[in-house]
């Protein structure tokens, strides 16, 4: 699956995107799974009140499943306008 | 309807003659054009990040609703990406309708749902470092209006 | 602030240009354009009549009301009198703010006082004859909101 | 006094201004006054719902006194923007 990371997530992982093998059956378990890995990680998903998510390029909560999504995306809440 | 994400500055007036002169049976035209605001003279430029894959189709997706919402001749959305100086036009959005108020409501709930709703981050380079706009949480309020 | 009451036509482009050039502190500039609606091809022509004595006092009201109730950087109006072929601009209202709520709310206002309370009559000339647009009730009501 | 017409009461009346010699203490007064002239004043005024008023060039009410105004305009509800 790939994992990708905007704005200040970006910054924090310290990459925009990386390919991640997972079974994780939700975006939150996900979630768990990439604090577990490194510091970056825990910091970047730390707040999960400003932590957005995209699946395949839709806008989704962080309790969907992740059953055939092919494109995970992490971001805060958008700035446009 | 024209949307474009684009790195490229525009003309805003240019766009606004373009977009009134092609919609003949509308009565009204309103445009919104947001632009990088200095308050104090300390910021040096604004950067915007977005999601190439998902942006182009979250604003199709936004101007479909309006489009759904109120009866609207035309819609045009342009949204920067990029480096943008201060003073420089970020984007803009303009409705045309037989009727005032429905191109007033479609373009301002167009822009509340770009500013929340569109993969975009705003981020200010000033000459002490660089800060990541901050959501507002009267902006996710502003989408309860609709 | 500039407020217009002009025979001649504008580009209503321009002015937008050059409204946003001259507005550096705000953010958020709202454009309002008003054109000749031909909804079914039989308009030939557009009058519109007003009384030269109050109208440049009634609009400089409208926008003093504007500006005392949002914080508003500038306001633009411009309308026209005189004949008007269909497609062509009629008038334009534009306002500058540090937020898009404020320009959106002010210009609607505006919009809403310069069609019931500015004294401008519009006749339409057809290929049938001439008629006096009706003011409409729901404008009246419009009024009511603010 | 002034009196301006304009719109559809400046074409039923026939004329854009005129002067007018008057006591009436109101502006309902001045067109009671008018209406008795003639038909075409008669008809003009017809319909009070759809008249406005403004006192030397600001809007007013049909009530009210015309004591020391010199223009009186009278026209149907605005139609701008």
């Amino acid at each position: 699956m790939e994992v990708l990371y905007f704005a200040w997530l970006r910054e924090r992982i310290g990459l925009p995107r990386e390919r991640v093998e997972t079974t994780a059956p939700t975006v939150m378990a996900l979630i768990e799974e990439l604090k577990a890995r490194e510091d970056r990680y825990a910091l970047a998903f730390s707040d999960l009140k400003s932590l957005r998510v995209a699946l395949d390029q839709k806008l989704s909560s962080l309790d969907a499943p992740l059953a055939g999504v092919r494109e995970v995306a992490f971001f805060p809440p958008m700035t446009g306008g | 309807m024209r949307l474009s994400v684009q790195e490229a500055a525009f003309d805003a007036g240019a766009e606004l003659n373009a977009f009134s002169a092609s919609v003949a049976g509308a009565g009204a035209v309103v445009s919104f054009t947001g632009l990088v605001r200095d308050s104090d003279g300390s910021l040096q430029a604004m950067e915007i990040e977005h999601y190439p894959g998902m942006t182009q189709a979250a604003i199709a997706d936004i101007a479909a609703q309006a489009q759904t919402r109120w009866s609207l001749t035309d819609v045009l959305v342009i949204h920067r990406y990029g480096r943008l100086e201060p003073g420089a036009l970020i984007m803009m959005v303009a409705t045309a309708s037989r009727h005032r108020i429905a191109a007033f409501e479609a373009a301002a709930f167009l822009m509340d749902y770009l500013k929340s709703r569109a993969p975009f981050w705003k981020k200010e380079i000033g000459r002490d470092g660089a800060t990541w706009v901050a959501a507002k949480d009267e902006d996710e309020a502003a989408l309860e209006r609709w």
